[in-house]
């Protein structure tokens, strides 16, 4: 327990400070959000786009996370609690994608012929 | 035994039965029916028996190996009386590095064992191997609840409507041995699989996928085959038979199937001579297989392809019989080719006479038995597409005027206009008719 | 079960609370101690889980009499007992019976009765929210029963209702057929009611240990009620998502499934099996669990090896989230897939081999009290080590292409489950029995039912094993006798009704010792966890004092440091005391207005009546509202002062 | 519960003394949610994008339908949502009641218009292109998949507008019920309003596109118009100042869960944007 009063005011210049910090985020966020918008028109190879697009959205993903959820602040066990989530279902995610991307998934019959 | 005598004498059955439970494995006599997983007949089963016994005899080991410390310590160390419970505790030991290290590296040496037959067999079992790629013969088995039909893409024969299709057969999957065989497997409605256990494990017919297996018989011979994954209503009664056939025979069966229906002429004013046997009532879910065909099932399926010799059939009676399967608009579900059967919703029919069952591998193809399964087909099969023609809407499923239904309470007919109704003198027909199919 | 707490108990609400007369009458908490009410509206985790508990053993006696009926029908071939539609109905009910509302809820009930003593807690974190997870799976329960009583009938798509048979096409025989949907709005709400319970105890376990319980020191059944509650949020979303594709598919006419516009059927199975496999995990470690906490107590041995036990628990939680596909070894996956899955369920072989071997370890050198707890423990160990090792039989692709979908899984399964989770269930109802009710149960009655449940379970389902490998199919309602199956056949329902006497006569000798069985002292069995610190029957604050945990068996180092404990507890009470007394919460009727919303909304969306749907939304949205704004509430006791409290001689 | 920290006078937002761990109840039980959270859209995100790896045959492209303009402008909106939301915690925390609430009305109004911006989408992919649930597969995992993102929306919507209503829940609870009563009838008022207000939001875009001027609006949508004045004239009444609430830094913990809840549903977000729009413009030759 940190009681103490020059604890508290400690506290709170932290939180006065936090409210920059959001603003700042925020804005770099909308920018990346712009950039992803801008990347898909670039005359670049898909596999380089689509590598792109995957870690600019991981950035923002991992720092809303890490700030906006304030997880930066927290106990690291809630960062680890999440994470198992995480991994487990992008996990599930990306293996159900390579079973189904398998040649012997590839579907067959009548609703699928034309592209047979 | 006939199942009959069940009906007649359950206690004494009851008995036997017990008797014979209670001699385990020394006959083998658990693990020898017709569908047995241990008598293999073909190199993709016999593999898979292969990996088994390899999992087998390593789980046995280390099961005796740990059930006896198991039971050694239990005996060993038991409180024997009440002065030995309320001993002093014995030292609170806490574990054992070392011995937990060893015990995880033996398992998983344990389980390298298992792994590399199977990672092998995986390989082996799951294609035609290349090299024998080029002789192998392709069928599709198609599910239907609750039977299959089988396709022969290789095999072209001319259709009623004009064109050519492969020729097409059901329940009764016939092959050349000795040559790896690829089936296609597909499903119109749910998810099937098909297993003829004798010659392969099984691969599931799955909508909008393409699976396949392949299989091999070693030599000639019947099997039974069954479909194994639930599929509704009737999954248990889903059955088939695969017949492999030396090559010759094989090509010589293929070129009768390519052929129309076999026609028996009857002259115009030739009368019904054949006596019609009163079947009476059947059993819901009776018996339909017979100790005679059992004994020899290659045998009497050579002998169901053979074509009756004059006089043996009553023309007048299949002629009948090939009307009342207009009016009965039998021909508007089965195919017949060659004659007015047209439909496609239900088996083909084209050589039902010299197919050994019928429903779907369920009953051996006597007269008795193809007569109750065209009177009472709700009796042998529960919830059936013959019996209730089906139409499927958003709503669910709605049920088509079909045969008659039964009052549940009386047990009499109660038809429904439209509905189809097989007299006793039209059933007789219609079987001689069907039997006339070879 | 029954503190009565007189009224002057109740010194009001926190700092900062208005006082309990000033409230709205909307908001005075129901304090009865007693009658329905107490029951209906009752947060204390003792009492949740005894409902949890009688609910369970209730549907664990239904399914049962599902499994005779199977069993009736199968006894001789061409047998004609039951239809085949009832049939199917009848296997359907039998095993979401059995995993959904039998063995899941009894572990349930040990995870809310025990846990929080293991952990010297008074409650969990959310108490409301716990009765409200009871229940939900209430009206979970009822929603899949309904079919008894309607005309649809009974769900009858199997357990894990494969689409594309789950479809409107195929599973509804006439207009208005809802049995599917019931099957999948019950699920839906079995699933609500796990999660949110599971919440609940891993934020339990993480947050409300008594002082000086570090993790490394929590009990081992308390670890596995974390592993559980952790695979139970992660793999339930899975099938969630699952049953509301075929919900929208069979009342928004989507193609999740729908295979006429291209659905995939295939994407069902991964999706229940992703699921499914966590799930047969949520099954059994909840039962290893409570095996490691009978051997160290009847051998009087701490757990052999206690951070590798722990430590293989969390792997098979997580391997088990990367082995579902080998149900489906059949489904064509490519040979890639099969060789990685199969490694991967051999691999679980090695932490479940490990947990065996521990719990020999344990045995060994250790004083065996062969009391009837451990003679259900050391039953499962064989029978689950028996299961372990056809599972692995099964894992082998090749192999298994010959055994899936045959009788020799449900072998498999039923070693798994009866002789793993039931077995151990029973044992932990044996072994709190005294705990729970003061009263102990006779050991000749104990061992008699043990071993007639043990013979008739191995008569049931051992010879199973060769009628699948001789090529019986499972979910079959006939048979033909030229098959080679009949003798099998009748000796298991032979052994089915064994195993039932087995069950009758364990229920029965437990009836008769709750009302009649001879009473006991306080800690019974020598334990070595919390909960035996505490009088029998637990009093409602559970613990006088709150706990200090020195050591791993915390209650085994009390007895072993009495002098040190006794000063410390002083102490402790007079802290406690200084906090204004213990802190209970009040009961609550929002946690089953809430579900009964639920249970409503979800009835008539099935009946397709969407103003009842709504009605049912809008009682639970009220509910749960209603629930945040009366606030958590609560009252103080002081068990240590004079005169009250503990009335039991300190043993 | 953080009662005993409260009475002291300084809440620790970092660490609660009544807990084992020192995270509070309910901060750990909504990351343990979330967590959880993550499975369920991975399997609804894993649908979709299973079949538009097998799109069947009649599958619309998705590149003539999406407005990805639109799209991007309610991701950005939601993102503001999200820092506003923070910005609500971080005020709460520090017992600022009246940020807080600018905040939390900020956050719903943001909230709103990402939700207006979906149904209007839906709308016109149903109107304009045909595309509905069961139009093809696209259509069903399209819509169920950003539908449940919707519906999280939604919810946490709901739960926003409880949280503002909840802070004016008086310190001086001698009147009984009667903060209750307040606080349904201010509940109402404000679901009204938003119902209301989308409403006539859409009637005015709709008059627009239809090419009709501001007088077809007034003229048609009169009632509904001022129905909206008068309930925003009841919600300023409603948060009129009446003495003391009991709302402040000990309800920090509601708020913050409520916004991990929030930022939560933001990710989600950032994942479907890239995922189920900006790939279709690439993905597909
Ligand atoms: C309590 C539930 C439970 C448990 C614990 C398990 C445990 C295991 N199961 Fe089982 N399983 C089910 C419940 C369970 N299963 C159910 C309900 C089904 C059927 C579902 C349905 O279709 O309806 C099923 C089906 C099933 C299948 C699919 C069969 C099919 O349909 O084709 C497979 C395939 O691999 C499998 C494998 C395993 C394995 C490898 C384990 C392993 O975890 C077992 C590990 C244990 C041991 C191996 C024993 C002890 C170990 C040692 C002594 C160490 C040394 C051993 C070795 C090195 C081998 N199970
Ligand atoms: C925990 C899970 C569990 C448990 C405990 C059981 C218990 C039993 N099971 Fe079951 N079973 C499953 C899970 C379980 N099962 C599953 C998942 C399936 C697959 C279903 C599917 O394919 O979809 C299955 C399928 C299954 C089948 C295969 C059906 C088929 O494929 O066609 C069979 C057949 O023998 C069977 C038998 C039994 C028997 C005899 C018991 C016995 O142990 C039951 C013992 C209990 C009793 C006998 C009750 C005793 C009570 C009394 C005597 C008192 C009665 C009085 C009153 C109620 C007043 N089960
Ligand atoms: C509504 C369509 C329909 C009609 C009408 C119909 N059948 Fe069938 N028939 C089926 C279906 C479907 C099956 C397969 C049933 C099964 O095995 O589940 C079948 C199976 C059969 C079989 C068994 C085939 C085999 O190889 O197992 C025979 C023989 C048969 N029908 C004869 C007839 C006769 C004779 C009539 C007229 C009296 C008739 N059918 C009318 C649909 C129909
Ligand atoms: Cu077809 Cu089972
Ligand atoms: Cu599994």
């Amino acid at each position: 327990m940190s009681d103490s009063a020059s604890v508290a005011s400690a506290e709170a210049h932290a939180h006065e400070g936090k409210f920059h910090v959001f603003v700042q985020l925020a804005m770099i966020l909308a920018v990346i959000t712009g950039l992803e918008l801008l990347v898909i028109y670039m005359p670049l190879a898909n596999w380089l786009i689509i590598t792109l697009l995957m870690a600019m959205s991981a950035v923002k993903f991992i720092a809303v996370i890490w700030i906006f959820m304030h997880l930066k602040w927290d106990k690291r066990f809630l960062t680890v609690l999440f994470v198992i989530g995480m991994i487990i279902g992008g996990g599930t995610l990306w293996a159900l994608l390579l079973l189904h991307g398998a040649k012997d998934s590839a579907p067959v019959g009548p609703a699928y012929e034309e592209l047979g | 035994m006939r199942s009959s005598v069940l009906t007649e004498q359950p206690r004494r059955r009851f008995w036997q039965m017990l008797l014979v439970a209670l001699i385990p494995l020394l006959s083998g006599g658990w693990l020898s029916g017709p569908q047995s997983t241990f008598d293999t007949k073909g190199p993709v089963a016999e593999t898979q028996l292969e990996v088994f016994y390899v999992t087998l005899w390593v789980t046995m080991i280390i099961f005796a190996i740990v059930g006896s410390v198991l039971a050694y310590t239990t005996w060993k160390f038991k409180a024997r009386n009440a002065a030995d419970e309320h001993a002093e505790p014995p030292p609170q030991g806490h574990g054992n590095p070392l011995v937990e290290l060893s015990l995880i590296v033996a398992s998983i040496l344990a389980l390298v064992v298992i792994a590399v037959p199977t990672l092998k067999a995986i390989w082996y079992t799951y294609d035609v191997p290349e090299d024998q790629m080029d002789m192998a013969y392709e069928v599709n088995a198609i599910g239907y609840q609750w039977w299959f039909k089988f396709e022969y893409p290789t095999e072209m024969t001319p259709q009623p409507f004009g064109g050519e299709a492969p020729l097409v057969s059901a329940n009764e999957l016939v092959i050349p041995a000795g040559r790896p065989v690829r089936v296609n497997l597909r499903t119109v409605d749910v998810i099937h699989s098909f297993w003829v256990p004798k010659l392969a494990g099984k691969v599931d017919m799955i909508p909008n996928r393409g699976n396949h297996l392949w299989l091999q018989a070693d030599e000639p011979g019947y099997f039974w085959g069954q479909c194994a994954e639930f599929c509704g209503e009737s999954h248990a009664v889903m059955r088939f038979r695969v017949i492999a056939l030396a090559e010759d025979d094989f090509a010589n069966w293929l070129e009768n199937q390519k052929l129309p229906a076999r026609t028996v002429e009857a002259a115009e004013d030739a009368e019904i001579l054949a006596a019609m046997p009163d079947y009476g009532t059947f059993e819901v879910n009776q018996a339909g297989w017979s100790e005679e065909f059992d004994a020899d099932p290659m045998g009497n399926w050579e002998a169901w392809q053979e074509i009756p010799a004059e006089g043996e059939e009553d023309p007048a009676l299949i002629a009948a019989g090939r009307r009342a399967f207009v009016e009965n608009r039998c021909a508007g579900c089965h195919m017949v080719r060659g004659h007015e059967g047209m439909g496609n919703i239900g088996p083909d029919l084209t050589r039902i006479g010299s197919r050994t069952t019928v429903a779907a591998g369920l009953l051996e193809n006597t007269p008795e038995n193809l007569y109750r399964w065209i009177t009472e087909p709700d009796r042998v099969k529960p919830g059936n597409y013959m019996y209730h023609s089906r139409i499927v809407t958003p709503k669910g499923m709605v049920t088509m005027p079909g045969y008659t239904t039964r009052d549940p309470a009386t047990g009499e007919r109660a038809p429904s206009p439209g509905d189809i109704e097989v007299t006793p003198e039209e059933g007789h027909a219609l079987v001689a008719y069907l039997k006339s199919l070879k | 079960m029954d503190q009565s707490i007189p009224k002057n108990e109740f010194i009001g609400h926190e700092e900062g609370h208005a006082t309990e007369t000033k409230r709205s009458w909307l908001f005075t908490r129901p304090d009865h101690k007693t009658g329905i009410v107490s029951w209906l509206t009752t947060v204390d985790h003792k009492r949740i889980g005894f409902l949890y508990g009688i609910s369970a053993l209730f549907f664990f006696l239904v399914g049962g009499v599902e499994a005779l009926m199977i069993r009736m029908q199968l006894a001789v071939p061409n047998n004609d007992f039951i239809s085949a539609q009832t049939y199917n109905e009848m296997f359907t009910m039998h095993a979401t019976t059995m995993i959904f509302l039998a063995v899941m809820p009894l572990s349930a009930a040990f995870f809310n009765y025990i846990m929080p003593l293991q952990i010297g807690a008074r409650d969990v974190a959310f108490p409301r929210l716990n009765g409200f997870a009871f229940w939900v799976f209430l009206a979970g329960a009822v929603i899949l029963n309904i079919g008894f009583f309607a005309k649809s009938g009974l769900p009858d798509v199997g357990w894990f209702g494969y689409a594309p048979l789950t479809a409107t096409a195929f599973s509804s025989e006439f207009a208005g057929d809802m049995s599917t949907d019931m099957w999948v709005m019950g699920l839906q709400l079995l699933g609500v009611s796990s999660v949110v319970g599971s919440l609940n105890f891993i934020v339990t376990i993480i947050n409300m240990r008594a002082p000086g319980l570090t993790m490394m020191r929590l009990p081992v059944f308390t670890w596995m009620t974390l592993f559980t509650a952790f695979l139970i949020i992660l793999s339930f979303p899975a099938i969630t998502i699952a049953l509301v594709e075929v919900m929208m598919d069979r009342n928004f006419g989507t193609h999740f499934f729908e295979v006429s516009g291209g659905g995939l059927p295939i994407l069902w199975q991964h999706l229940f099996w992703v699921f499914g496999h966590p799930e047969v995990y949520i099954l059994i470690l909840p039962a290893m669990g409570i095996i490691s906490e009978i051997l160290p107590t009847f051998s009087r041995k701490p757990l052999f090896g206690y951070p590798i036990v722990v430590f293989s628990g969390a792997v098979i939680g997580l391997l088990g989230f990367g082995v579902w596909s080998h149900h489906m070894f059949t489904t064509g996956m490519g040979t890639v897939a099969t060789a990685a899955f199969t490694l991967a369920t051999m691999a679980i072989a090695v932490p479940t081999g490990v947990k065996i071997f521990n719990w020999i370890g344990t045995l060994w050198q250790g004083h065996l009290m062969m009391r009837t707890p451990m003679m259900f423990a050391l039953g499962f160990v064989w029978m689950f080590m028996m299961g372990g090792f056809s599972g692995i039989m099964h894992s082998a692709a090749p192999a298994d292409a010959q055994q899936q979908d045959s009788y020799f899984v449900v072998a498999h399964f039923h070693y798994v489950l009866i002789g793993g989770s039931i077995f151990a269930l029973l044992a932990g109802i044996h072994y709190w029995f005294p705990l729970m009710f003061g009263r102990i149960v006779s050991e000749f009655w104990g061992k008699l039912s043990f071993w007639v449940i043990f013979i008739g379970f191995n008569v049931t389902f051992f010879p199973l094993h060769f009628v699948g490998l001789n090529g019986m199919p499972r979910r079959t309602f006939t048979y033909d006798d030229n098959m080679g199956w009949s003798s099998i056949n009748l000796l298991s329902t032979i052994g089915a009704f064994i195993l039932g006497i087995g069950i009758a006569v364990y229920f029965g000798v437990m009836i008769y010792t709750y009302y009649k069985g001879a009473k006991t002292k306080r800690d019974p069995w020598d334990g070595r966890t919390l909960e035996w610190s505490i009088p029998n029957p637990p009093p409602h604050h559970n613990f006088d004092v709150t706990p200090q945990v020195h050591a791993r068996d915390a209650y085994w180092y009390e007895k072993h440091h009495k002098a040190e404990i006794e000063a410390e507890k002083a102490k402790q009470a007079a802290d406690d005391e200084a906090h204004g007394g213990i802190h209970m919460p009040s009961n609550s009727w929002f946690p089953i207005i809430t579900a009964a919303g639920m249970l409503l909304g979800a009835i008539f969306f099935c009946n397709h009546n969407f103003t009842g749907a709504i009605v049912g939304g809008v009682i639970t949205f009220f509910g749960a509202w209603m629930w945040a704004v009366e606030g958590p509430g609560g009252y103080h006791l002081h068990p240590t002062k004079a005169g009250d409290g503990d009335a039991d001689a300190k043993h | 519960m953080s009662s005993h920290a409260a009475a002291a006078g300084h809440i620790d937002h970092h660490h609660d003394a009544t807990t084992t761990t020192g995270i509070p109840h309910k901060k750990l039980f909504m990351w343990a949610f979330l967590a959880s959270d993550c499975m369920f859209f991975g399997s609804l995100i894993a649908t979709h994008l299973i079949y538009r790896l097998h799109p069947p045959v009649g599958t619309p492209d998705p590149r003539d339908i999406f407005a990805i303009e639109l799209t991007s402008g309610s991701t950005f909106i939601l993102l503001m949502s999200s820092l506003l939301m923070a910005l609500a915690v971080n005020a709460c925390q520090q017992g600022n009641v009246a940020t807080t609430r600018k905040m939390l009305l900020g956050t719903i109004v943001f909230g709103l218009v990402f939700l207006g911006i979906q149904v209007y989408e839906f709308l016109h992919f149903i109107h304009a292109y045909g595309l509905t649930l069961s139009s093809s597969v696209f259509g069903s995992t399209f819509y169920t998949l950003t539908g449940t993102h919707g519906v999280h929306v939604a919810i946490g919507v709901l739960w926003l507008i409880l949280m503002y209503v909840r802070s004016f829940k008086p310190a001086d609870e001698s009147d009984g019920q009667g903060w209750i009563l307040r606080g349904f009838f201010h509940f109402l008022n404000f679901a009204a309003m938003v119902v209301l207000s989308i409403y006539t939001l859409l009637a005015l875009v709709h008059g627009y596109e239809e090419g009709h001027g501001l007088a077809y609006f007034f003229s048609n949508h009169f009632i509904a118009f001022f129905g909206c004045i008068a309930l925003l004239g009841g919600l300023i009444w409603f948060a009129k100042a009446r003495g003391p609430v009991e709302f402040g830094e000990a309800n920090a913990i509601d708020v913050e869960s409520m916004g991990l809840y929030w930022h939560f549903v933001d990710i989600v977000w950032i994942v479907i944007f890239p995922v189920v729009y900006l790939l279709e413009y690439i993905v597909l030759p």
